[in-house]
């Protein structure tokens, strides 16, 4: 080995891709004293060929040390946010604090699939065969790491002063609507790590997170809660590097080989729905958990699902054979009702959640009817005024028993026809001898590719029933879902209303 | 619609700091169009939008990294064609 | 009228998450405390995987190793995300500057030449070595049980494959800004005589079933690598003339440091466990008797490298010291099970 | 088309009538009545009678609704097929098995 000295002439400087190259893939080597087979031994059962994992392509090329500076500096900035606001006791100048019911879902709903996402990523980090995407995907995981400690972190301030917010991990686990996004991401994990790939990267991550995140982020910009619009926002500088790993995921398995086209549609078709199916809850929460709502779900529909992905990347994916999702039509169709239709499911059933809901009052009635012109006032607004008429009498109704769930998405099955929306759309299958019922030809076509699967689903409901959620009636299950008084019912009357009226209430001194 | 007229688009957050980068990209991408939402403004343009260093350097008025980009970014559409020391690329390939 | 607001005094409801309430009590808690326990969930996973049969989606059953309950480990050093990214930009700003001064005077250039044949040969090929850590840490942040194990784990596989980084980066330089050193360095792992038990091993633990028997054996070789040919040459380096290499070294016992910090806790909290500690010593005297053997023939292997450059340094004299010392703690724990 | 997997992938299904014992579940619909969001399911014996069952399960829920009138209750169908309903009969000779489908309109 020569052992001569390198000169000491001017240092010559890498170009980054370069660089970047030999600070990541480059680190790999072939083995030799195992089988590459045994060292990744997930790679061959979901049927996609790769030739050359050295095909991938590195868009953002972050090394670990400008990564730990931009991140530090990132939360830096965001600490310092949530300290501010916390000594300032910036909670009281929200709009409402109505508004943070939709906080409540988020941490409830959203927080776990961030932890969920750290978890998996970590398995594309271990499993993935090239080196350049297991580095991307490690990024990820510990990025997702940081999205999951970020929200504890913020919404701990409003967790002191309000209900709701205390039992969030353990409601995952149990709560009804919840199992809607703990299976959605249940199903991503338990399939192989392509099929990850495609369902959250690429689904997830690119075709869906502008739908999912930002309207979170600017309602909550819009209601004066700068802790979660910043955790937000700096959440989603990260996810602008995990959309490039989505759509470099998806380029570069169409082009290794042509017989993972087929594979990749039927997953873009599944998961496409499977997520949209998710995105339903933002819905109901854009339309009506914000206070100050910022753009109706079918405006942010059009903006970041229909122009941006349709119109802007399906063409792309044309190249490769790729088209828009199976059932995209059965959304667009769906956007005039998608979020009255969920949060009528949470309005039925906001007794047995750990949040709260309330009829629309006439205002915000008037804005949906300006947001939906062609179908509020014929198929929605009268349900509502007759809830209103109902609480003039004094009363406040809710649903007196359980829904009937979709086996696959899990929502209450309160979905309607295309042709007829005054028809609630029934689908069931026959599998082994038995019934299974979903909400739309969507989640019908999921649950029949591979029934093995979906019919080990945890129901909620049928949990209940079965008297495995911590007994007989409605207090022992609430008690097993870890409810507390005033998380659950009505708006109007809760601890959370009566407590925001006495701050906020100029005659009357507290804490003192 | 063709890789060329396809609008792509990226959203940043709406602060000081990223002042300077704002305007370096309305200025290199003049059909560029911009819409604000709370906290964020959105650019959009037909077939791709670049983002020069040195353009936000001279706005800024010190040394600027492409990698700073990633403390602005909210989201984006389409495809980050390029990425190097001196420049980002967002457009769409086909 | 949010101006009076301002004022006053809203009184808590409670103090932290209920989770936490009910582990110690309704009060201020750490942000680490916080971030981290019972994060993972436990119960009613919907599918089971279709990867691996007889498993759930996280499942204690993924290691030999466990807890009565997971939280009774913690980590010393109460990394969660944003502290672990600060403390490491503050590692790596560290390191860039070291490495800029040694590049502005072209003192790794004028090393000795045993100095040199050193790093070339040895010390930048690690970043291999490092990468199949990696590999091996990040195999625990999926499968490890409960959150406060696995985002050790986590933060140490970033943690590896930065450390990869820093010896490429040495490799770059001392390169003179090429990437020759690198592929210097590449042909050695796979090719060189005295790297190849070390590959060996790695390569043999990189498959095992097992995450946290992988980890530990890891460990095992850190146990002699780190102490030997970091720590244990800086010395030397600082009197045969080669203070580059010192102040490369630095960083990297640093680190080591830091790792041994949560891996030393974490046998601890197995070995101590209120229902699993016979089991826990079990597997732990398993994992000793495996690959403590093995990792210090394949460092031997190593040392005797470093000797033939550095005879001074009599590395493979020290190493058998360094082994005498890392075993005796792992035994104690253990119950002296392992040889 | 099944599952892709390593392993032979087969589970029994979560919610199979058996494990229900000597109760099944049935799903009711309110046809045409948007005040519930979905179909109500209850766990109720398969030799219940239909009558008993309206009365105990399906009138408690319906109820909610200050515009329900338990007399006008008509039109019963199990999935698409019309229901021809007795009071005394039960649920299993009627054809009502497990997680099937009511529906009715009022």
């Amino acid at each position: 080995m020569s052992t001569e000295s390198p000169s000491a002439a001017p240092r010559k400087k890498l170009p980054l891709k370069e660089r970047y190259a030999l600070l990541t893939r480059d680190l790999d080597w072939e083995p030799s004293y195992v089988d590459r087979e045994q060292l990744y031994p997930f790679t061959r059962y979901e049927g996609i060929k790769i030739h050359d994992w050295d095909g991938w392509q590195d868009p953002f090329r972050l090394t670990v040390d400008a990564y730990c500076k931009y991140q530090a500096e990132k939360d830096k900035r965001l600490y310092a946010v949530l300290d501010g606001f916390a000594q300032g006791q910036g909670h009281l100048t929200l709009s409402d604090a109505s508004y943070l019911n939709s906080i409540k879902l988020f941490i409830q709903g959203v927080t776990p699939l961030e932890y969920a996402a750290h978890r998996h990523f970590a398995f594309l980090a271990r499993h993935l065969e090239g080196p350049a995407p297991r580095f991307a995907a490690l990024c990820q995981s510990i990025d997702e790491l940081r999205h999951t400690q970020t929200q504890i972190h913020t919404i701990s301030n409003y967790n002191k002063y309000y209900s709701g917010f205390h039992s969030w991990s353990k409601m995952h686990d149990r709560v009804w609507y919840l199992a809607i996004p703990k299976s959605f991401f249940d199903d991503a994990m338990s399939a192989g790590p392509f099929e990850f790939l495609i369902s959250i990267s690429f689904s997830f991550e690119y075709l869906l997170t502008n739908l999912l995140f930002v309207p979170f982020m600017s309602g909550a910009s819009f209601n004066g809660d700068t802790p979660t619009m910043s955790f937000g926002f700096s959440a989603q500088s990260d996810e602008s590097r995990h959309m490039t790993l989505g759509l470099e995921a998806i380029k570069f398995l169409l082009e290794q080989d042509e017989d993972n086209v087929p594979i990749i549609q039927d997953w873009v078709d599944k998961w496409f729905w499977r997520a949209y199916r998710v995105s339903a809850l933002v819905a109901a929460m854009m339309d009506y958990m914000l206070p100050k709502p910022v753009m109706s779900w079918k405006e942010a529909f059009e903006l970041y699902f229909e122009d941006q992905m349709l119109s802007g990347l399906f063409p792309d994916l044309d190249f490769y054979g790729i088209r828009p999702p199976r059932h995209v039509d059965d959304a667009i169709a769906e956007k005039e009702h998608l979020s009255h239709q969920v949060y009528k499911i949470f309005h039925n059933f906001s007794s047995v959640a750990a949040f709260t809901t309330k009829t629309p009052d006439d205002a915000h009635l008037d804005w949906l009817s300006e947001q939906y012109p062609d179908t509020f006032d014929t198929h929605h607004r009268p349900t509502w005024e007759k809830h209103q008429r109902v609480e003039a009498g004094g009363r406040r109704m809710f649903f007196q028993g359980l829904p009937q769930q979709c086996q696959v998405c899990q929502l209450a099955i309160s979905f309607t026809e295309k042709d007829d929306p005054g028809k609630l759309s029934f689908r069931r299958s026959e599998f082994r001898g038995e019934t299974f019922h979903t909400c739309s030809d969507g989640c019908k076509w999921i649950f029949d590719r591979e029934p093995e699967k979906y019919v080990q689903a945890w129901l909620p409901v049928h949990q209940i029933l079965k008297g495995d959620c911590g007994g007989p009636t409605i207090p022992d299950v609430l008690a097993w879902y870890g409810i507390q008084t005033g998380d659950n019912g009505e708006y109007t009357g809760s601890p959370d209303e009566q407590f925001w009226r006495a701050w906020h209430d100029p005659s009357l001194k507290h804490g003192e | 619609m063709n890789a060329a007229l396809r609008p792509v688009s990226i959203d940043l957050q709406e602060s000081e700091e990223n002042r300077a980068l704002i305007e370096a990209i309305e200025a290199d991408n003049p059909e560029v169009t911009t819409r604000h939402l709370p906290g964020l403004i959105k650019l959009q343009a037909p077939g791709q939008i670049v983002i020069n260093r040195e353009s936000v350097e001279e706005r800024l008025g010190h040394e600027w990294e492409t990698g700073e980009f990633q403390l602005a970014i909210v989201s984006y559409t389409g495809n980050v064609s390029e990425w190097d020391d001196d420049q980002i690329i967002v457009k769409w390939e086909h | 009228m949010q101006y009076e607001l301002r004022h006053q005094v809203i009184p808590a409801k409670r103090q932290t998450y209920q989770n936490v309430i009910d582990r110690l009590g309704d009060q201020p808690v750490s942000r680490y405390l916080e971030g981290t326990l019972d994060v993972q969930p436990r119960e009613h996973f919907h599918y089971r995987p279709t990867w691996m049969p007889n498993r759930e989606l996280y499942d204690e059953r993924f290691s030999a190793l466990r807890l009565t309950d997971s939280y009774r480990f913690t980590d010393p050093r109460q990394y969660y995300y944003t502290t672990y990214v600060a403390a490491r930009a503050g590692l790596h700003d560290d390191f860039g500057k070291t490495l800029s001064y040694l590049e502005e005077r072209a003192l790794l250039a004028r090393l000795p030449a045993g100095w040199q044949a050193l790093l070339s040969s040895i010390v930048v090929p690690l970043r291999h070595y490092e990468s199949g850590a990696q590999l091996v840490s990040v195999a625990g942040a999926r499968f490890a049980y409960g959150t406060s194990l696995e985002q050790c784990c986590s933060f140490a596989a970033f943690d590896r494959i930065g450390n990869a980084q820093m010896l490429s980066r040495v490799g770059i330089a001392l390169g003179g800004g090429t990437r020759d050193e690198l592929e210097t360095a590449k042909r050695a792992w796979v090719d060189g005589a005295h790297l190849q038990p070390l590959r060996r091993l790695v390569e043999e633990i990189m498959v095992l079933d097992d995450w946290a028997e992988s980890l530990l054996a890891i460990d095992l070789v850190d146990s002699l690598v780190y102490p030997l040919v970091y720590r244990g040459l800086d010395e030397h380096a600082l009197l045969g003339g080669a203070v580059a290499y010192s102040l490369v070294a630095q960083h990297f016992s640093a680190w080591f440091a830091d790792q041994r910090k949560w891996i030393d806790a974490l046998v601890a909290t197995w070995a101590t466990d209120p229902e699993h500690a016979t089991a826990n010593r079990a597997a732990l005297g398993h994992v000793l008797a495996t690959w403590a053997g093995r990792a210090y023939s394949a460092v031997a292997a190593l040392a005797a490298a470093v000797d033939n450059h550095l005879p001074m340094a009599e590395t493979s004299a020290a190493l058998a010291a360094t082994a005498e010392s890392r075993r005796s703690p792992w035994a104690s724990l253990i119950g002296g099970a392992a040889s | 088309m099944s599952v892709k997997a390593l392993y032979d992938y087969e589970f029994p299904s979560m919610d199979r009538a058996e494990v229900f014992d000597d109760d099944v579940l049935v799903y009711v619909h309110w046809e045409g009545n948007p005040i519930f969001c979905s179909a109500a399911c209850f766990r109720v014996p398969k030799t219940m009678p239909f009558g008993e069952f309206v009365t105990s399960f399906v009138v408690p829920w319906a109820e909610s609704d200050p515009d329900f009138d338990p007399e006008r209750t008509q039109h019963w169908r199990l999935f698409n097929d019309p229901l021809d309903v007795a009071d005394t009969k039960s649920l299993a000779d009627l054809g009502i098995g497990h997680k099937t489908l009511l529906t009715f309109a009022a």
